[in-house]
């Protein structure tokens, strides 16, 4: 199932981006043409904390090379306390991904503001980066027929 | 050790005072040693009632059971209904009160400690002495710290710890710590661990730490637990026995779809399957973790989980790693308070935060 | 693979009527084979309808086994895979495979006057008797069909009925009339034992919501008819259509093979698994 | 299969999309969409000809949702929104998908950005085909608003509302209005005294009968929603009678009891009976409890025992009181920043080193020196005083990154004052910048530097310590490079201005959030300056940032006006984006309403209950929810898993 | 054809037949289990008491794929039939109560409507036996519902296990095969052998089992007993969870469903996976209705079905005796007692009048 390795793959990343600021961060990011990999698909959701882990996983079932989840920085959550929720919860999304054998590199969470349009761009530069020596994920992906 | 008399004796002055409507308890089934489940609601009933390290269901399960039982039939009524419990079963009955899905005073709450003991793990019985056949035995029993098996012809007096369930060998709880009446006493920690009178109790986590020592690569842990996910039948099995699987729908088994003649044609029709009925890789890892995130906080660790899967899925680690982070990193103790807000549904600001870029 | 009975043949939906609105919804779907050979199917046979991605679903075959250009299906907006045949338009391709079950012994009831009480969607099962008895007129007695539905927007095969009433005695009822109903107000089995069709000579066809049936059993008893002279369809949930999914049985019976088609002397043997 | 009849419309953003997205691609690949009937790509689908193409097409393909892959939703949803619903959809029949912001302009490979431009496009078809048509959820309102805070801000919101014919409900935590402007002496740049300006409006305040005046209150818990908010509000009990005291002295004589006067900022003591100062409104004495020997006539009972009036009594409690208002002015100003942090300067540890508002009162005509600026160890008037600015400010490695803004004005006033007593003194001001933005402050402080004839040494101070009876002060003066040793009398710090004490409270009941450094957090720097993300919740003053009196009063004009506006509606309209909850699978465990962060949910029977006016649509409550009973509508997870599977379709 | 195979060449034999896929009991995490095996292996032996799973998934997998489907790119549907073509393989070490259970699926599947996955997979399957000297299980009741310890039913090769040694007797022309294959491994069998294999059969038939009891007339008594109020007593601590029948060699319930990868446009299988009559929306309607809408219900189906409907149909009770669902249910339910228990309850109510 795994392609070779060598073969240059293109890491395919479901990015939850919370509307108020990781989505405008994103937004600043192009504003300002900083330019990072086409790799990631954002889909808004109000908040991190309504990402929930069914998503993660669902993701990763479907195929995902990488998942990240991003949300305001701590305190400034829109709707006060949603980030907090969801690092607690999202905590635990990764270490059982982890204690199952997935590559810990392949789920991310970031805090981005929406003045952080460089730190948005760097994040997905970064998060490609870390993924492409991994390969494709196949470890959770569904098998085709 | 608690006097399965003492016990029966409890139970027919409780039914005969009409203090409860029903005590869930153990009896001897048809399967030879094993104990099984019972909801007895006659006073002469009573005398059925056992306790001995066959005891190993977690009777929480049947609290859900009755409440649904009762939703279903439109059965209101006002008196509890009794229920024994150890250590293990009542951190699940409180975990259901913190829930709000039983009431304190719907249940009158009979306390058996372990004490020094727990319960017997049937498949560690095979090769733990010289001729047993686990098969042939009639009879377990506690014995201080040893469990004392009968076949028609022979007694063994095997050290309780070789045969233990992992769960009871780690267990922090074996009293309950909720109860409207106790039997047997709280042991004092040293009567558990480490004295050279009581069994040898692990510490906490000890399997999952031995698994993680192991297993200590991403490629060991995949090689691991792809093998075992593999093996899954999604019998549901797991599921089922659990008592904090109470949901009327469960998200990942589709086989618990309710219609109500309010449901909708457009509900059932866009009704969500996340996961597919197949028991193919993807769909157990998506089962069996949805399942560990679920009971993050509220898995009480009771085993049962474990102890039924027909293919032997080490699903305890899943659920202890869970608590053990719940724990170790949030504070959190599941089954330890009623009032608690869940694990979940709170935050602390010192959790952890370095994984976040 | 040779004789594979789970793999559909492709139909195509050639024309849709819509029968009933609402949150209840019905709509005849008419479909044609496409290349395939088809199949020829008896009165109250049914046939497994898929749409790819949603599911199968078993649907009584409601056009007449005279008819072989085409066949006839009333859906009833019901869950995944009939709310998906509510949203498809014409020119769509579905699939289909059958045809599955026994069937009305139509043939054993020449010379019997034929009384048919359907209510709701279960005037589709009984619908192709009717359309035989109607085409080879000659070969059965009198036809007198009762049905009725919840109101006058509930009752399907509308037109039809009304074409019918020059063959046939047509009784229709409604629990809730609008301002234009002159018919019989009231449920089916009351309009049943005010009509009083007489047991001579006749056989009793009757399919519906199972508190109906219940109703209309006794009411035919009452009016004289004998368990032998009452027909009914059951409908358990399935799945493969060829007694294997184990989950239609009636005791020992799969409904999908030994079924739907029950005289009442038959059915009341069984235990009440339905 | 969703059943929907969807148009999309691909926008080239002249090249700004179409130099790297190819837009006809991504039209025709949507096209074969399930549930996609009709496409098209436009040069500019904001522009009335683009406007237009959609309802027209809308028109001719009988749609029943749009979706518009252009520039971000931030700028055009709306826009299109209303274009939909011009053409007879609903507002929620018309997606977004942004490919300019997040595509176009951050990708320069066309192969990839149309790709990507596709995927996104592709998530807000699905996102489209499971959206209902939502309604606004519409609601009352109550034409009353809650002020919190009576500084300047405070009073000058309060009397505008109370102007435009609105009741208002001042709450102020001190024993008396006025906020900090009250301790100031004059003001820059125009010198007029503080307290001749102010009291005036306070006395307007007290006596307006719109305004209704709650003084040595706090408000508790905050709940409800825009429009129809209920406040619960503590008042401390009041010992002394507003309506019987006489104002005359006699308790304040006979009180045993000594303490720093905190409203002299430490520089005079008063008694534990006491006016704040004699402008004080309410015009009343006050018995502060925390100081006085017991409330108990067995222990001391002088106060009570000596006054005429008999408006004293000693068991009085606290009071609650719950209040409907409509919207709320949160004006709860600033503290200097902390002496503790700022040991190097000697503030604290050396009497004669003091801050600026400590400053102030010495210069003032009401302070404790009646305006004579004399230093307080000797009592003696200052010959050589220094003035440091920026102290704590605009240093972000150690302190407070941000400019407090007003330090350079107010110490060039500082200077000027002290240089009109005291002619022949010298004063020095340690500066980094000189930020004099505004009507007539530069002048101001070229006049200070120029004819007051004020030493500015650019640099900053190292070191401040006691020297027999001088604060010797060593620093740099960068523009000449040489070391500046200086042996003064007074030193005056400008100490950094931070959120107050109050204002961190306020935040956490009115869950409004704040910004970095603890200042309320404005809806948009830009566009909605003084209005909070909390609908109905506005801002004035320097709890939103440092400013200056002027600025203050601005936007404590403009928090008004919004609140005005807001509450001149006959009825109001909340997002219809709601959660939902399915009662059947709902099990009453309580989550949702634990994670809430608008309580929003309440167990009724024992199923969790949604508020709709309440609910932001956050979804965290859909996150917790184990049994998928609680769903966002319009972000169901049937949706989320339609969107993901989008992305990822092979 | 009857042969003698030492134990120790037990894997020369599996060597010798290179053209199979050889499956034998192998432990692994804690279970036996039918794994391939590589000829030669020299720690190849059948020591196993039962397998936890009965070799039934090799015909009938817990996921079969139908067909696949996808859209032409004008839209309309596509399908692609899967046809599994499997090797030649072959199951070593299966137990007579399994062999049985495979004659109850042939049954199934072959019979009136013959289901072309089954047979597909079922045409290139041959199962070498083992018969059991002692019932491996205190659970086995093989004696009471028709089976034996020696039973030789679906089966191709009987093993009989002569505590050295092997007898290995063909009972299909394809026994006969794998019989010949082993040529060099396998030796003639004497009359000795015969008779200690002999002997063995009757010890085992000898050999005390839990028994149903009157088995003949069971049958008519579950009727009888179809509304007793037992049933739901029996099923009082059942948790509804489905390993009886999932472990049960001849439980054959399926469901069939559509599993997309990909909505729009349309991609996917349409798959069949095991279902089970134990769970609760196994016979639910859409309309919400449930013929066997709780546990006493589901109980009775199961049992019925195996001692009641089956045995109307086909005259064989469906239930092989193999012990498995009283094994591994997590609360104790016992077919046997449950029989045992309605049985005799119809037995003394009074013969209804007809
Ligand atoms: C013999 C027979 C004839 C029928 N004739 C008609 C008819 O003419 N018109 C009509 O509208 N309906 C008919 N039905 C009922 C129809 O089969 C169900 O309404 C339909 O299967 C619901 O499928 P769904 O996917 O929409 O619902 P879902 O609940 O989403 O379906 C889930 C699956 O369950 C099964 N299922 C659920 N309920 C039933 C049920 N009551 N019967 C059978 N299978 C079920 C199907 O396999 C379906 O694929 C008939 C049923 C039977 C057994
Ligand atoms: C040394 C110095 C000199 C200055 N000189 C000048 C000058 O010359 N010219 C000029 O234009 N500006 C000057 N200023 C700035 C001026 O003081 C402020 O702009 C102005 O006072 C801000 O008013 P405010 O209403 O925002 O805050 P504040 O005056 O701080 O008022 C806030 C009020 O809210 C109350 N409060 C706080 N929390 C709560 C709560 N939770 N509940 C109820 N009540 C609460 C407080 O008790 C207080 O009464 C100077 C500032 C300083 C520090
Ligand atoms: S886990 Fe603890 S309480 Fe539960 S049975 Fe074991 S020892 Fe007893
Ligand atoms: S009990 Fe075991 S086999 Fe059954 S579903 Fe759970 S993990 Fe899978
Ligand atoms: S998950 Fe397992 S161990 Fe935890 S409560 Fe449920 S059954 Fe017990
Ligand atoms: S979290 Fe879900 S189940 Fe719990 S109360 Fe809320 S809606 Fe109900
Ligand atoms: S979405 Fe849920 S958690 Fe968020 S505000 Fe609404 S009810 Fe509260
Ligand atoms: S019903 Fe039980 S004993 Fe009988 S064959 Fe099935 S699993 Fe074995």
């Amino acid at each position: 199932m795994a392609e070779d390795p060598k073969t240059p793959y293109e890491p395919r990343i479901v990015a939850f981006l919370c509307k108020w600021c990781s989505s405008a961060g994103s937004d600043l990011a192009g504003v300002s043409r900083i330019q990072y990999p086409a790799n990631a698909t954002p889909i808004t959701v109000p908040c991190s904390g309504s990402v929930s882990p069914q998503y993660i996983l669902t993701a990763f079932r479907k195929g995902a090379d990488g998942v990240l989840v991003s949300g305001c920085h701590l305190g400034d959550c829109h709707y006060l306390e949603g980030n907090y929720l969801a690092r607690r919860k999202l905590f635990l999304v990764k270490e059982l991904l982890e204690f199952i054998g997935l590559e810990p590199e392949r789920f991310r969470m970031s805090w981005v503001s929406a003045a952080e349009g460089a730190k948005f761009a760097q994040v997905i530069t970064d998060f490609v980066a870390d993924l492409r020596p991994l390969g494709p994920q196949d470890k959770l992906q569904g098998q085709r027929p | 050790m608690i006097d399965p008399e003492e016990l029966r004796t409890r139970a027919r002055d409780l039914l005969e005072g009409g203090q409860v409507r029903a005590v869930i308890g153990y009896r001897r089934g048809s399967r030879g040693w094993a104990a099984e489940p019972v909801v007895i609601t006659r006073p002469e009933e009573a005398q059925d009632l056992v306790w001995d390290p066959s005891c190993v269901h977690n009777l929480a399960l049947y609290l859900v059971q009755d409440r649904r039982r009762r939703g279903a039939l439109r059965e209101s009524t006002d008196r509890p209904i009794g229920i024994l419990a150890k250590g293990c079963d009542a951190r699940a009955i409180v975990v259901l009160m913190q829930e709000n899905y039983v009431q304190r005073d719907e249940v009158y709450i009979i306390g058996l400690s372990c004490e020094s003991s727990g319960m017997l793990d049937e498949r560690k019985l095979a090769g733990a002495a010289e001729g047993i056949d686990p098969q042939a035995l009639e009879a377990v029993d506690f014995e201080g710290d040893a469990f004392v098996l009968s076949s028609q012809h022979q007694q063994w007096r095997l050290p309780a710890a070789g045969v233990m369930a992992e769960r009871c060998l780690e267990c922090r709880n074996p009293c309950p710590k909720v109860h409207d009446t106790l039997l047997g006493k709280e042991p004092r920690e040293q009567e558990r661990r480490g004295t050279a009178s009581a069994p040898t109790m692990s510490d906490p986590f000890a399997e999952l730490q031995r698994f993680e020592q192991t297993a200590d690569s991403a490629a060991a842990r995949w090689d691991f637990w792809s093998r075992q996910f593999d093996r899954c039948i999604r019998c549901f099995a797991c599921r089922s026995v659990c008592p904090m699987c109470y949901c009327e729908e469960c998200m990942v088994d589709s086989i618990s779809f309710t219609v109500t003649p309010d449901t909708t044609a457009q509900e059932k029709a866009n009704r969500l399957r996340w996961i597919e009925r197949s028991a193919s890789r993807s769909d157990n890892i998506g089962y069996h973790l949805t399942r560990a995130l679920h009971l993050a906080g509220r898995c009480i660790d009771c085993g049962e989980c474990e102890r039924v899967c027909p293919v032997r899925i080490p699903l305890r680690l899943l659920n202890t790693k869970m608590e053990r982070e719940s724990r170790e990193r949030f504070g959190y103790e599941p089954g330890a308070s009623v009032e608690v807000a869940a694990l979940l549904a709170s935050f602390r600001d010192d959790d952890p935060n370095d994984f976040i870029r | 693979m040779e004789g594979n009975i789970y793999l559909p043949q492709l139909a195509r939906v050639v024309a849709i009527h819509e029968e009933v609105p609402g949150e209840r919804a019905i709509k005849t779907f008419r479909l044609e084979f496409i290349d395939g050979d088809g199949f020829t199917h008896k009165c109250g046979q049914c046939a497994m309808l898929s749409i790819f991605g949603r599911g199968e679903s078993m649907i009584s075959i409601a056009s007449s086994p005279l008819v072989h250009d085409y066949k006839q299906f009333s859906i009833m907006r019901a869950g995944r895979v009939t709310s998906a045949f509510h949203e498809l338009a014409v020119g769509a391709q579905v699939g289909i495979r059958g045809p599955f079950g026994n069937s009305f012994p139509v043939n054993d009831w020449h010379g019997k006057h034929l009384v048919f009480i359907g209510g709701g969607c279960g005037l589709a099962p009984i619908w192709p008797v009717i359309q035989t008895a109607v085409t080879k007129r000659e070969d059965f007695g009198s036809i007198t069909v009762f049905y009725g539905g919840r109101s006058p927007r509930d009752i399907m095969y509308r037109a039809e009925l009304e074409k019918l009433r020059g063959t046939a005695e047509v009784y229709l009822s409604v629990d809730s009339p609008d301002d234009g109903w002159e018919e019989y107000c009231g449920f089916v089995p009351a309009n049943l034992m005010e009509k009083e069709p007489s047991p001579e000579d006749a056989i009793a066809i009757t399919c519906g919501p199972p508190a109906m049936i219940k109703f209309v059993i006794k009411n035919l008893h009452a009016l004289g008819f004998q368990d032998e002279q009452i027909y009914t369809t059951v409908e358990n949930k399935m799945k493969c259509g060829i007694g294997k999914c184990g989950r239609c049985n009636v005791g020992k019976d799969y409904v999908c093979t030994k079924g739907p088609v029950y005289s009442w002397a038959d059915l009341k043997e069984l235990p009440q698994e339905y | 299969m969703s059943g929907k009849r969807i148009g999309v419309f691909v926008c080239h953003c002249g090249n700004n999309i179409a130099g790297t997205v190819d837009v006809a691609q991504v039209a025709s690949v949507m096209a074969a969409e399930d549930g996609v009937v009709c496409t098209s790509d436009h040069a500019y689908m904001c522009s009335d000809p683009g406007q237009n193409a959609v309802i027209a097409a809308i028109k001719e393909n009988a749609l029943d949702g749009v979706v518009v892959s252009c520039c971000s939703p931030n700028l055009h949803e709306r826009t299109f929104r209303e274009n939909a619903k011009a053409a007879g959809l609903n507002a929620f029949d018309c997606e977004i998908a942004n490919i300019r912001e997040q595509c176009a302009w951050v990708h320069r490979d066309p192969g990839e950005a149309t790709e990507k431009a596709i995927r996104i496009s592709r998530v807000a078809v699905r996102r489209l085909g499971r959206s209902r048509p939502l309604e606004p959820i519409d609601t009352g309102v109550t034409r009353r608003v809650l002020v919190v805070g009576a500084g300047i801000a405070g009073i000058q919101a309060s009397l505008d509302l109370a102007a435009a014919g609105l009741d208002v409900l001042l709450v102020e935590r001190q024993a008396t209005i006025g906020g900090r402007m009250m301790g100031l002496s004059e003001t820059f740049p125009t010198l007029d005294c503080s307290q001749c300006v102010l009291s005036p409006r306070m006395v307007e305040v007290a006596r307006h009968p719109r305004i209704t005046l709650m003084v040595s209150s706090e408000v508790e818990k905050v709940s409800g929603y825009v429009g129809n908010f209920q406040v619960k509000i503590r008042r401390q009990a009041a010992f002394v009678d507003p309506d019987l005291c006489k104002l005359c002295d006699d308790c304040a004589q006979v009180c045993p009891v000594v303490v720093p006067n905190e409203y002299e900022l430490g520089l005079s003591a008063r008694r534990a009976i006491f006016m704040p100062y004699p402008q004080a409104i309410p015009a009343t004495y006050t018995l502060d409890e925390s100081s006085c020997l017991g409330l108990n006539p067995v222990v001391c009972g002088k106060c009570r025992d000596v006054c005429e009036a008999g408006a004293i009594t000693y068991d009085r409690k606290p009071e609650t009181v719950v209040e409907q208002v409509g919207a709320v002015v949160v004006a709860t100003g600033f503290d200097l920043y902390g002496q503790e942090q700022l040991g190097e300067y000697g503030l604290g540890a050396i009497e004669d080193v003091l801050d600026g508002l400590q400053y102030e009162r010495l210069c003032s005509a009401s302070g404790p020196t009646k305006g004579k600026i004399l230093r307080p160890s000797d009592h003696r008037a200052p010959k050589d005083v220094v003035f440091i600015q920026c102290v704590g400010s605009r240093d972000p490695a150690r302190h407070c990154a941000w400019c407090s803004k007003i330090c350079c004005m107010y110490t060039a006033k500082h200077a000027k004052l002290f240089k009109h007593q005291v002619p022949d003194g010298r004063a020095y001001v340690f500066y980094i910048d000189i930020r004099s933005g505004g009507k007539g402050y530069e002048e101001f402080v070229q006049g200070v530097m120029e004819e007051d004839e004020v030493m500015y040494l650019r640099g900053r101070v190292s070191r401040v310590y006691q020297d027999g009876d001088k604060v010797r002060v060593f620093g740099t003066d960068t523009l000449s490079g040489q070391n500046v040793e200086i042996e003064a009398d007074l030193v005056v710090l400008a100490l950094a201005m931070q959120p107050s004490a109050g204002t961190a409270a306020i935040a956490k009941t009115l869950k409004i959030s704040r910004d970095k450094d603890g200042f309320l957090a404005e809806a948009h720097p830009k566009l909605r300056p003084v209005e909070s993300v909390t609908a109905g919740v506005f801002l004035a003053g320097t709890a939103q940032g440092p400013k200056d009196i002027p600025e203050t009063v601005a936007q404590a004009s403009a928090a008004a006006a919004k609140a005005i506006g807001l509450l001149s509606q006959p009825r109001l309209s909340h997002a219809p984006t709601v959660a939902q909850v399915r009662s059947r699978l709902c099990t009453g465990c309580r989550m949702c309403v634990d994670t809430c962060p608008y309580d929003a949910i309440r167990l009724v029977q024992g199923k969790a209950v949604v508020t709709d006016v309440l609910c932001e649509g956050c979804g965290s409550c859909v996150a917790s929810c184990l049994r998928a009973a609680i769903q966002v509508k319009n972000s169901s997870p049937l949706q989320m898993k339609e969107m993901i599977e989008a992305v990822l379709r092979v | 054809m009857e042969r003698i195979l030492d134990k120790g060449r037990l894997g020369a034999w599996v060597a010798a037949l290179a053209d199979w896929t050889v499956l034998a009991p192998a432990m692994q995490d804690g279970l036996w289990a039918y794994r391939p095996v590589a000829g030669g292996e020299a720690s190849l032996t059948l020591g196993h008491p039962n397998t936890v799973q009965p070799p039934k998934g090799q015909s009938f997998p817990q996921r079969e794929v139908f067909f696949t489907f996808d859209e032409t790119p004008d839209g309309q549907p596509r399908l692609t039939p899967l046809v599994p073509r499997p090797g030649p393989r072959l199951v070593f070490g299966v137990r007579p109560c399994d062999g049985q259970g495979l004659t109850h699926l042939d049954q199934v599947f072959g019979e009136e409507a013959p289901d072309a996955y089954y047979q597909a997979r079922r045409g290139t399957l041959a199962y070498v036996g083992l018969a059991c000297n002692s019932p491996p299980s205190r659970h086995c009741f093989c004696t009471s519902v028709g089976g034996s310890p020696f039973g030789e039913a679906g089966l191709d090769v009987l093993m009989i296990d002569l505590s050295d040694r092997y007898l290995v007797r063909a009972l299909t022309p394809v026994g006969e095969t794998l019989m010949t294959a082993g040529q060099g491994v396998l030796t003639e069998a004497g009359a000795d052998d015969r008779a200690e294999a002999q002997q063995r059969r009757l010890a085992a038939l000898a050999h005390p089992q839990r028994a149903v009891a009157a088995p003949q007339a069971v049958p008519e008594r579950l009727k009888a007993g179809f509304g007793s109020a037992l049933w739901e007593r029996l099923a009082q601590p059942c948790i509804g969870c489905g390993i009886c029948t999932f472990l049960c060699p001849t439980c054959h319930c399926f469901d069939i469903n559509d599993e997309v990868a990909s909505q729009s446009p349309v991609c996917g299988s349409r798959v069949r996976t095991w279902d089970s009559c134990q769970f609760p929306d196994f016979t639910m309607h859409t309309s919400g209705h449930n013929p066997r809408a709780d546990l006493g219900a589901r109980l009775r189906q199961r049992v019925s079905h195996k001692f009641l409907y089956y045995f109307e149909n086909h005259g064989v009770f469906q239930c092989t005796g193999c012990g498995r669902c009283i094994i591994a249910c997590p609360v104790g339910i016992d077919i046997i007692a449950v029989v045992n228990q309605v049985a005799a309850e119809a037995a003394a109510m009074p013969p209804a009048d007809s």
